[in-house]
């Protein structure tokens, strides 16, 4: 009986059997390279977007023009015209360090000087490597300026 | 606006204006030059370097190679027509005609005897004892025209000089300063600031000596009797009556000279200045007293 | 009617500013005040040790602290060296510069391949990985590589201005905020109260900007004065010789006691009347 | 009178037995080298010579006299700085050829003040190598285009030819092309300047 029946509908009613793709080239993984490797550049589209978290938009903090060291800014710069004539206004610089007040000049001659009155001081025994890196940068510069650049101003 | 005063007129555009604050103020356009590297296809070719070689690479020749020439700076035997100048002493000039400016504009007081503090003290005569400098050398422009009756104390002058100041009823003295002196004259104040004793001054080097002992140049080390015959000579020889000192009414400032260890008038070796407290130390130990004894 | 009177007499002097010459301190101008019931004005004739040659002295009303309402206390005279003289804005903007930078280091610093730790060994061989070569790990061109031309630590702006353009910024800011009736002189800086609300008012009423530097003459401000402005943040005090062109700027309205502005014009003249050489010389910084 | 601590002088290293070059009559902040200790030998480094162990404070004291505003004051105050440069007082003649201003001179409509050293603002300007010689008149007040057509005016007659000028409002001067400088003063001493 139920043979007669598949055979009644297999003779009645027959299915058209197609060969569907299921599986496209676009649709395949691809090989992964480098796998846990993550680009840091966005290659996804037009806007730049971070995955995932939201970057934080930094909370609006107005600098305030009138603090104390703001608004008091420049005093005793004229001290030398204005004052008893005996100070001078880099002697008024209190936050800035002795070996560097009133001192002008590109990176070798502040350097020099940073070493030359350094040198008195416990510095060279106690920030040995400190101290070897200034040596090294002074001759690295002095070989820099006297042999490889021309005298006079210059962008270095 | 329609003013043409210079001042008057910006301020009072100013007056509508906004108000001036740290926002609104700029230098003048063009004002400041931009020295930076040039960049792009020609503006940054060279850096002013050049083309190629020595001056691109920085490698120059010695000062004076020639690239194996017998060099030009010694092609010729050396002469040596300025051999020790710069151990040779220099005397700065001023000149009578600039002398006499200063009294005529109050900056030297004739009534007080001129000496080099006070010529430095105008402003308007510097010198650099550091410098081999030792002192005024006071020269004949104006000579004609200079009319003041001093008492002065130069370092250096000429005859006609000499003359031109005795015939108005100066005098002339010519004295030496070690360059140490010179530094103190240049800038007493700050000499006294320090603390230290006025020192002595130094006796002329031989060389100089027969200039300062000779009574033809006023020299400070000089006999006064020879001086004073040496005064009446040059009036006879220039021609000019000579004013007689004694009945002068300045007799006292015009005969006031300093001890040859002096250095300031009035003030003697020793002495220690205190000018805050307006007063004056003096030694009172006898080996002090023998140590500053001219 | 006293009142109408110095708006009157004010309105005249500022109308003469743009004329020819002032009215100066004459007897016309004082006669007038002291006709007219004013007896609390007092004019005093100011004794010049340097006296205005062409340009003629600037008057200026002296106020008052001690009421909310504006008090004419009397008339005081300013030297045209020093408050009347031409506005070189160049001047000042050169002088705000130099404030700014003479101070100012900066301590940026970036290590660089000498500097960076490590980086001695070769990282693979010169040939036969097929990789590109290189020498150190600590190359700028690798990642944690020391940086080429970068800032190092301690560099100086500094510079001096020249002495005199110094002196010439100050004259010309406090002329300019002259011209523009920012600056204001009192006869002192006596409050009746310490309370801020006090000042805050006062400063609101006469319409004075809402920053105010004042200038005293001496270290010690009263202590109403320095209470009240404790907590006012845009009301400064400083004594005369703390006067700069920079503040000035910074603060809308300029408040200088007569003793303050006579002391400042002393020595302004006294500097333009004397021999500055040592001044002029060039900055040496072991001469200072 | 009292005691004052004196420098070592040549008669203190004298009594030490050392002998050197004195300097006239240095002060040396009262310190002396003392033979017995020259012998320690130390690599430490001292800011300051007196901190050194080698050198001891020298007890001597020196009497000294002080007085207190003494007549020789006078002395001291002829020799410290002018306050100010000082005013020129008037006199009947000027042997160096000094000219002093005139008070009539405020009542034009233009000035020139006098420089502080009391000279007329009047310099010759020298660039080029000496190839452009410019004669400029500074510190200008009042109306400065009127004193320019003055002083063009002025040159025109005495030497006879155009003269280029230029004025320089904001930086109150007159430039004048070449060197009229003398001339220039002569004019400004005939306006009372």
């Amino acid at each position: 009986m139920e043979w007669l029946s598949s055979t009644i509908l297999k003779t009645f009613w027959r299915p058209t059997v197609n060969t569907i793709r299921t599986r496209y080239h676009a649709d395949k993984t691809r090989l992964v390279r480098r796998y846990g490797y993550e680009e840091k550049i966005w290659s996804g589209g037009l806007m730049p977007r971070s995955e995932g978290r939201r970057l934080p938009i930094p909370e609006y903090r107005p600098l305030n023009p009138w603090t104390q060291r703001r608004a008091l800014f420049g005093q005793n710069d004229y001290i030398d015209i204005l004052g008893s004539g005996e100070l001078h206004p880099i002697k008024t610089l209190y936050t800035v360090p002795s070996w560097i007040k009133g001192v002008s000049g590109h990176e070798y001659h502040i350097l020099l000087r940073k070493k030359k009155m350094f040198a008195r001081t416990g510095a060279p025994t106690i920030r040995p490597t400190k101290w070897k890196e200034y040596e090294k940068r002074l001759s690295f510069l002095y070989r820099k300026l006297n042999r490889k650049t021309k005298t006079g101003p210059s962008p270095c | 606006m329609g003013s043409r005063q210079i001042t008057e007129k910006s301020l009072a555009m100013l007056r509508s204006l906004p108000r001036l604050s740290l926002g609104n103020i700029r230098d003048n356009p063009g004002s400041r030059k931009n020295i930076k590297r040039g960049r792009g296809q020609h503006g940054g070719d060279k850096h002013g370097a050049g083309n190629k070689g020595s001056g691109q690479r920085q490698n120059y020749m010695r000062l004076g190679y020639e690239t194996g020439n017998n060099p030009f700076y010694l092609r010729m035997p050396h002469e040596h027509y300025y051999k020790g100048h710069h151990h040779r002493r220099q005397y700065p000039p001023i000149s009578l005609l600039e002398i006499q400016k200063l009294i005529d504009t109050n900056r030297l007081d004739i009534t007080k005897p001129i000496d080099i503090a006070s010529i430095v003290r105008s402003g308007l005569y510097n010198f650099f004892p550091d410098q081999k400098h030792f002192g005024i050398h006071l020269t004949d422009e104006g000579m004609d025209i200079f009319s003041a009756k001093v008492n002065i104390e130069v370092q250096w002058a000429s005859e006609q000089v000499i003359a031109a100041i005795e015939k108005n009823g100066g005098v002339i003295t010519t004295a030496y300063y070690d360059p140490h002196s010179l530094i103190l004259l240049k800038n007493p104040k700050s000499f006294f600031q320090t603390g230290q004793a006025i020192p002595r001054r130094m006796i002329p080097p031989p060389d100089v000596i027969e200039y300062y002992t000779s009574a033809e140049m006023r020299g400070y080390l000089a006999d006064p009797e020879k001086i004073s015959e040496e005064r009446l000579r040059l009036s006879q020889k220039y021609g000019y009556q000579l004013p007689i000192l004694e009945s002068d009414k300045n007799y006292n400032m015009l005969c006031e000279r300093k001890d040859p260890r002096q250095i300031f008038y009035g003030l003697e070796p020793g002495w220690v200045i205190n000018l805050r407290d307006k007063c004056i130390l003096k030694p009172k130990d006898e080996e002090l007293l023998q140590f500053y004894a001219s | 009617m006293s009142f109408s009177l110095i708006n009157a007499i004010r309105k005249l002097n500022i109308s003469t500013v743009s004329q020819i010459r002032l009215i100066s301190s004459g007897s016309t101008d004082v006669s007038n005040i002291n006709s007219h019931s004013n007896s609390d004005l007092n004019v005093t004739q100011k004794e010049w040790k340097f006296p205005p040659q062409f340009t003629k002295p600037r008057e200026v009303w002296i106020e008052n602290l001690d009421s909310i309402d504006e008090k004419k206390l009397g008339l005081f005279e300013l030297h045209p060296l020093v408050y009347a003289v031409l506005p070189r804005i160049d001047i000042i903007h050169r002088n705000v510069i130099w404030q700014r930078k003479f101070r100012w280091v900066s301590w940026a610093h970036t290590k660089t391949r000498a500097e960076v730790h490590g980086g001695g060994r070769k990282p693979w061989p010169q040939k036969g990985l097929g990789r590109a070569r290189h020498g150190s790990i600590r190359s700028p061109l690798w990642r944690g590589g020391g940086i080429v031309h970068g800032p190092r630590s301690g560099k100086t702006h500094f510079f001096m201005l020249p002495f005199h353009l110094r002196i010439h910024g100050l004259t010309s800011t406090l002329s300019a905020k002259f011209a523009q009736d920012d600056l204001h002189v009192v006869r002192n800086l006596e409050l009746p109260t310490e309370d801020p609300e006090y000042l805050a008012e006062l400063i609101e009423k006469r319409n004075w900007g809402p920053s105010v530097l004042i200038v005293d003459d001496n270290d010690y401000a009263p202590r109403n004065i320095t209470v009240a402005t404790e907590n006012l943040p845009h009301v400064n005090i400083i004594p005369f010789y703390g006067l700069n062109v920079y503040s000035m700027l910074k603060h809308d309205t300029l408040i200088i006691t007569q003793t303050a502005a006579e002391r400042i014009e002393e020595k302004i003249l006294q500097h333009l009347h004397s021999n500055t050489m040592p001044q002029q010389a060039k900055f040496k910084l072991n001469q200072v | 009178m009292a005691t004052v601590w004196r420098s070592q002088c040549a008669f203190a290293r004298f009594f030490v037995g050392k002998t050197g070059r004195i300097l006239n009559n240095a002060a040396d902040l009262g310190i002396k080298l003392t033979p017995e200790s020259i012998s320690v030998s130390t690599t430490r480094s001292y800011s300051n010579y007196s901190h050194s162990p080698l050198v001891k404070k020298i007890k001597e004291q020196y009497d000294f006299e002080i007085e207190k505003n003494p007549p020789e004051w006078a002395y001291v105050e002829r020799l410290l700085p002018l306050e100010i440069i000082p005013p020129v007082q008037p006199k009947e003649t000027y042997p160096s050829g000094w000219i002093p201003p005139k008070e009539e001179a405020k009542d034009l409509p233009y000035f020139m003040p006098r420089t502080k050293n009391h000279e007329l603002p009047i310099y010759l300007v020298i660039t080029h190598k000496g190839q452009r010689k410019v004669s400029m008149l500074r510190k200008i007040e009042g109306d400065i285009w009127l004193m320019n057509d003055l002083i063009k005016e002025h040159l025109q007659k005495n030497f006879n030819r155009y003269i280029e000028t230029r004025v320089h409002e904001l930086g109150r001067f007159i430039e004048v092309k070449g060197d009229f400088v003398n001339s220039l003063r002569e004019w400004a001493y005939s306006k009372g300047f």
